[in-house]
């Protein structure tokens, strides 16, 4: 499995506070990763910083051994790091299709490939039935599928996914998780969540942040027996 | 020496009345989000409050009746601020583009009320202090010196206020997030409403002082409230202190280069300069918090 | 006078106005009148300055026709206001010719109005009647009933290089009939006398803070400082006056209006023009008298008992004054008629007898100069004689 | 090549009509039907006046575009109005151009001017308030440079004797002095505009304007380039905007400072905000009608015309926010 993503000493101040502390970590072809914390642990920063929203301090993030730290935002999707924001940040004025259909341009107009089917999408996060409806009258858990299935028509290669069980009833959460799984098997998955059943459903690789650093790193049955994780949940830390 | 004393004085003169013009519509504009097209009609309505003041004497010498104006002036400023904020503005602060148009509408309305009452004419007004007084090696007119000091003292008064009391720190909670400010029980409402009132006051005072020096007629505000706007963006939205840092770079910009070059040349270089200049600081010298900025991430 | 009664009666009059427009469809008003247009600012910076010209039109128009019209026809004013925008005043003037079918338009205060006017009046072969003083434009269908450059600056000139001093500075408005034709001919004709200039500044509109200006006027050191700051001379004069200068401010743009509203900042100021309200003549004193009779409310302020009037104002008035003149001497409202009519007018009008030179688009008529007195009133301290109009600005 | 073919295919493929849309192309074809008829009732004078307001609804919908769809919102618009109708002025009177010289300068100044602020402010990350400012902040140089640079601009009092626009093709003559040509030449071009952005932004490019409008940062994540988009849109805006003041100098003979000045910037958004953002027929109409309104409100009453004009604009903000077509929206919903 080769290296895909290399986060390298990352650092990013906002005022007095370091959101992130000097982390680094690495992410390998079509691997399923989960990102957990506490509140405030820097968890969202670090997604911003991976997918080119914010521009880190210090160190560098790096995409097949090539630098992306001076990049704009939209140069990291075009290189297949397309992220999903937390609390479903959808286009209010466009119906689902319309929003699916304007996701896929932009990195089909970089890289001259069509984009997926809009219907495919659709049908993978289950909305065809509200294919008319406007962003703004989906609820919430629709915006959630919406915002996944955007990603999706951007071909990605590594989706950055924040919060996606976000406000979703306990069965979509559970097809939120199949539908991880299996996006693993063609690109690698970034999620960052904060539950903690979703998380052990996927039983993938997990990384730990509190206070702006990465504590620890593993399969997520070691990482939750780890000593040290636990006490920065109970706040020991 | 006395040359560039007076340069000095010069460009004070001119910062002081941009400050306090810019002052009220920073705040407005970032509590609010609202671009305040009226704002130069308060200056106005200043203006034409010395002039109705000094012309109707009430047994007041005119030069008496100046100070009784610049107390009276701000009052009627706030009262009418009070009532526009009321009656139109608070209807529409989830409607930033729309208030352009609504106070486009007021600004017309109130040009043509205050000519209705008033006539098309230029008013008289009289300065309180005449002739030239010597100064730091200056030879100065006595009036403007006044202009400098009273605008100074409002000026640090209002920073002042910002900074120390309970309301501007209030204020200031509401232009850096209103619904956290709100959770914590401070009323934004209110202190919205107030803060429209006092900026309305703020540009009726400075129309007192601008008065003996300009035309007072019914547009005397319009010749400001362009130059104001672009010190709001220039000092940052949001910003008091960035308002009368935007007005000493404006301000002493233009005075300083009025001296080199064709007044013409001069005043479009400063707003030129301007524009560089928001290139480079795109959230202004002292960048506010304000909704504006937010604005662009959100959908 | 208490200002309240003044609103009062203002807005009182302004609801008589707007029902009896409402009263009167204007196809009945006058079916057989001839109707001249008013196309001026009656809104915005020099709103006041329309107004006066208005105001001076409907008093010759109510002259005319009280006195049994022109061969028996009425005279209306079909007036609007320009917005001092140019594309309003190409509307304006459009509807004034093409749709109320006016004889003629007059009330323009800008140069661009004018142009904007008189680039319709071409088209479809009417005049336009531009009462200001100018720099001397010519074109087949326009008469200016003000001073044109080498009437107004060029002879004042030569008068203050002999009765004043010979240094002049000029502060003018940022406007090219300024900076080419008024500070050409000037400087020409300082030359010619042995004069100097001093130095030029040029102000855009909306300029309000002369200090800086004034500082480097003041080291200068001129005889004379000779303003053109059109948009906004009260604000000129009165900060002019507050640093305390010392050269003897010259302008074309003196009148008891200004000096009115300046309180004791234009005493002293000397001014050149085709007319004050204090010029001696038997038509001045009606005029002047009528006027005050007529618009005792328009303004509260008054110079030497008579309602305050702007040179504007008998410039308007006496382009109604010839325009139904022509009408009656040339026997027709056709461009070719008027033509002929303007050729054989000579008017006593309120500043002296008046000729049309139709070559020059100009009046013939005294150049005077005045002087602004401690009660705001100007006296005209010399006569320059009737200088003959030259085209110095563009022509055609 | 290829590529570009591929692009234009992906970016301007055509949806089938939407049942909203087929309201407003009726309204559309109704519009342009009876404005064709129009020369058979109209006298010369309103037929002048209706062509005026037709190439200012190009104006307009050029400030539509941009508004409407990326929600960027140039307060100084006018600016490029003006420079299309100088650069009309001076190519045909100074350097004795045909009009479609004049036409081709206009253009190419007023978009090389936007192209270059534009790459300047909005590479910068410049946006909303900021960008409308100093928009207005450059309509005001340009009106001060344009009455100081008398020797190029005529100064104060403009240039004159523009001439109108003659051209022969296919055996036809067109003369724009004669009035009721230039007034379906207008005609056309006022709809064509209209057609074309309306088929431009029912696409999918539409789409994507629509999203760095609503939402910048989320379109940048989606791998938009933002600040080339904006750039290209306010590039075309100011081009059109161009076109349309560099017609109307031809129509008009004159042109003066005031034609890139403030008040027409204003106008022109009031236009667009009464016709509806973003949905083209609502501001064509509403800058025939408002033009047409303000003309007659100002000579109902020269005195009280602005108290009249205010208080339409108060009224259209609370009855009516999002403009004239949300009434026909209303009511088809209702």
């Amino acid at each position: 499995m080769g290296t895909l993503l290399e986060i390298e000493q990352v650092g990013k101040r906002y005022g007095g506070i370091m959101a992130i502390d000097g982390v680094s970590f690495t992410i390998g072809e079509r691997e399923l990763v989960c990102v957990i914390g506490p509140n405030g642990a820097g968890k969202s920063s670090l997604l911003n910083v991976m997918s080119g929203t914010v521009r880190p301090d210090q160190g560098d993030v790096r995409f097949r051994g090539r630098s992306l730290r001076s990049q704009p935002a939209h140069a990291f999707a075009n290189h297949g790091i397309v992220r999903k924001f937390q609390g479903a940040n959808v286009f209010p004025w466009m119906t689902v299709t319309d929003s699916l259909r304007m996701a896929g341009l932009g990195v089909a107009l970089h890289s001259g490939r069509a984009p997926p089917a809009v219907e495919d999408v659709l049908a993978t996060i289950k909305l065809g039935h509200q294919a008319h409806r406007l962003g703004s009258m989906c609820s919430h858990g629709q915006r959630q599928w919406l915002e996944v299935g955007m990603t999706l028509m951007c071909r990605p290669r590594i989706l950055l996914l924040d919060e996606p069980t976000a406000g979703m009833t306990a069965v979509a959460t559970v097809e939120m998780a199949e539908l991880a799984l299996r996006l693993a098997a063609e690109m690698s998955v970034v999620v960052i969540e904060h539950d903690m059943s979703f998380v052990r459903r996927l039983g993938c690789r997990t990384l730990v942040m509190h206070q702006g650093r990465l504590i620890a790193d593993g399969p997520f049955d070691a990482v939750s027996h780890d000593e040290r994780v636990r006490d920065a949940y109970l706040g020991r830390a | 020496m006395s040359g560039t004393v007076v340069v000095i004085l010069n460009a004070l003169t001119l910062i002081s009345i941009l400050a306090l013009v810019a002052i009220g519509l920073a705040i407005v504009f970032g509590m609010m989000d609202v671009m305040n097209l009226a704002h130069g009609e308060f200056v106005t309505i200043g203006a034409y409050t010395l002039s109705f003041v000094q012309a109707a004497r009430w047994m007041l010498p005119p030069e008496t009746a100046y100070w009784v104006a610049l107390v009276l002036a701000p009052l009627i400023g706030a009262l009418v601020g009070l009532i526009i904020e009321w009656a139109v503005i608070r209807r529409l602060y989830h409607r930033p583009l729309d208030t352009i148009l609504a106070t486009f509408g007021i600004s017309l309305i109130l040009q043509k009320l205050i000519e209705l009452s008033f006539g098309a004419l230029p008013q008289v007004v009289v300065a309180p202090v005449s002739g030239m007084v010597d100064l730091f090696g200056a030879h100065y007119p006595a009036y403007r010196f006044l202009i400098i000091a009273l605008g100074g003292v409002v000026i640090a008064a209002t920073l002042a206020a910002f900074r120390w009391t309970q309301f501007g720190v209030d204020l200031r909670a509401v232009i850096q997030n209103r619904a956290m400010a709100e959770s914590l029980g401070i009323d934004a409402k209110r202190l919205t409403r107030i803060a429209f009132a006092g900026g309305s006051a703020l540009a009726s005072l400075a129309g007192v002082l601008l008065a003996p020096l300009a035309s007072v007629e019914t547009h005397l505000g319009t010749f400001y409230i362009g130059k104001a706007f672009f010190v709001v963006i220039l000092g940052g939205i949001g910003s008091v202190l960035g308002s009368v840092a935007g007005s000493v770079l404006v301000g002493g910009a233009e005075t300083l280069l009025n001296y080199e070059l064709d007044p013409s040349l001069a005043s479009a270089l400063v707003l030129a300069l301007a524009i560089v200049l928001v290139r480079l600081r795109p959230r202004g010298i002292v960048p506010g918090y304000s909704a504006a900025h937010e604005l662009l991430g959100k959908g | 006078m208490g200002l309240s009664t003044i609103t009062r009666r203002r807005f009182g009059g302004l609801a008589v106005g707007l029902a009896g427009a409402a009263a009167f469809p204007r196809a009945l008003r006058a079916a057989e009148a001839i109707r001249i247009g008013f196309l001026g600012p009656l809104s915005g910076a020099l709103a006041f300055v329309g107004q006066t010209n208005q105001n001076c039109l409907d008093l010759a128009v109510s002259e005319i026709n009280e006195a049994g019209g022109i061969a028996g026809r009425m005279l209306e004013v079909i007036a609007e206001d320009s917005q001092m925008s140019t594309k309003t005043t190409l509307d304006k003037a459009r509807k004034l010719f093409q749709s109320d079918g006016v004889v003629a338009v007059t009330g323009m205060v800008l140069p661009s109005e004018r142009e904007a006017a008189l680039s319709i009046a071409a088209q479809v072969k009417r005049y336009v009647l531009f009462p200001n003083f100018d720099e001397g434009r010519c074109h087949p269908n326009l008469i200016c009933t003000g001073l044109s450059i080498n009437q107004s600056t060029v002879p004042m000139v030569r008068w203050l290089t002999s009765n004043v001093g010979k240094k002049i500075y000029v502060i003018a408005s940022d406007l090219a009939t300024n900076r080419q034709i008024m500070l050409g001919s000037l400087k020409a004709e300082l030359d010619a006398q042995g004069g100097t200039l001093a130095g030029a500044q040029f102000f855009p509109f909306g300029a309000r803070d002369f200090g800086p200006a004034l500082q480097q006027v003041a080291a200068a050191n001129p005889d004379i400082v000779w303003h053109a700051i059109g948009d906004d001379p009260i604000t000129f004069v009165k900060q002019y006056a507050s640093f305390g200068m010392k050269p003897q401010l010259v302008t074309p743009l003196v009148h008891e209006s200004i000096a009115a509203a300046t309180e004791d900042a234009s005493v002293g100021n000397i001014g050149v023009e085709s007319s004050y309200m204090s010029v001696d003549t038997e038509a001045n004193r009606a005029f002047i008298d009528a006027y005050s009779r007529r618009f005792a409310d328009f303004t509260p302020r008054r110079v030497r008992g008579k309602v305050v009037m702007l040179p504007h104002g008998e410039k308007t008035y006496v382009a109604a004054k010839l325009l139904s003149e022509a009408i009656r001497l040339g026997g027709g409202t056709d461009y070719d008629a008027l033509r002929s009519g303007f050729g054989k007018v000579t008017l006593a009008a309120p500043r002296g007898t008046v000729k049309v030179d139709l070559a020059a688009s100009h009046l013939v008529c005294d150049t005077l100069v005045g002087k602004v007195m401690p009660d705001r009133g100007i006296d005209v301290i010399a006569r320059l004689g009737a200088i003959a109009p030259v085209c110095t600005g563009a022509k055609g | 090549m290829a590529r570009l073919l591929v692009a234009c295919r992906l970016l301007f493929a055509q949806p089938g009509l939407g049942g909203r849309e087929r309201v407003g192309a009726q309204i559309a074809v109704a519009a342009f039907a009876v404005l064709a008829l129009y020369p058979a009732v109209g006298s010369d004078y309103h037929l002048a006046q209706l062509r005026d307001a037709l190439l200012l609804a190009i104006f307009a919908l050029s400030l539509d575009y941009l508004w409407g769809r990326t929600r960027m919102l140039v307060m100084g618009h006018a600016l490029f109005f003006g420079i299309g109708a100088y650069g009309m002025a001076i190519a045909t009177t100074r350097l004795g151009w045909p009009t479609g010289g004049g036409l081709l300068l206009g253009i190419a100044v007023a978009a090389s001017v936007a192209a270059a602020v534009g790459y300047f402010l909005l590479y910068a990350g410049v946006r909303l308030h900021f960008f409308a400012v100093l928009t207005m902040a450059m309509s005001l140089i340009a009106t001060q440079i344009a009455a100081s640079w008398s020797s190029v601009t005529g100064g104060d009092v403009g240039i004159l004797g523009v001439p109108p626009i003659e051209f022969s093709a296919f055996g036809l003559h067109y003369s724009g002095g004669d009035g009721t040509a230039s007034y379906y030449g207008a005609l056309f071009l006022a709809f064509l505009t209209m057609l074309v952005l309306w088929l431009a932004c029912r696409a999918p490019y539409g789409l994507i304007l629509e999203a760095i409008g609503s939402n910048e940062n989320r379109a940048r994540t989606l791998g938009f380039n933002t600040a080339r988009q904006l750039l290209i849109a306010f590039t075309a805006a100011a081009a059109l905007a161009a076109f349309a003041g560099a017609l109307f100098a031809t129509t008009a003979g004159v042109v003066a400072p005031d034609l890139l000045g403030t008040l027409l910037s204003t106008e022109v958004m009031i236009w667009v905000a009464i016709g509806g953002r973003g949905t083209f027929i609502g501001p064509l109409l509403a800058t025939l009608l408002v033009h047409e309104a303000s003309q007659t409100i100002s000579s109902l009453s020269t005195s009280l015309w602005p108290l009249l004009l205010g208080a339409l604009f108060l009224l259209i903000v609370f009855a009516l926010p999002d403009g004239l077509v949300s009434l026909l929206r209303r009511r088809k919903e209702a």
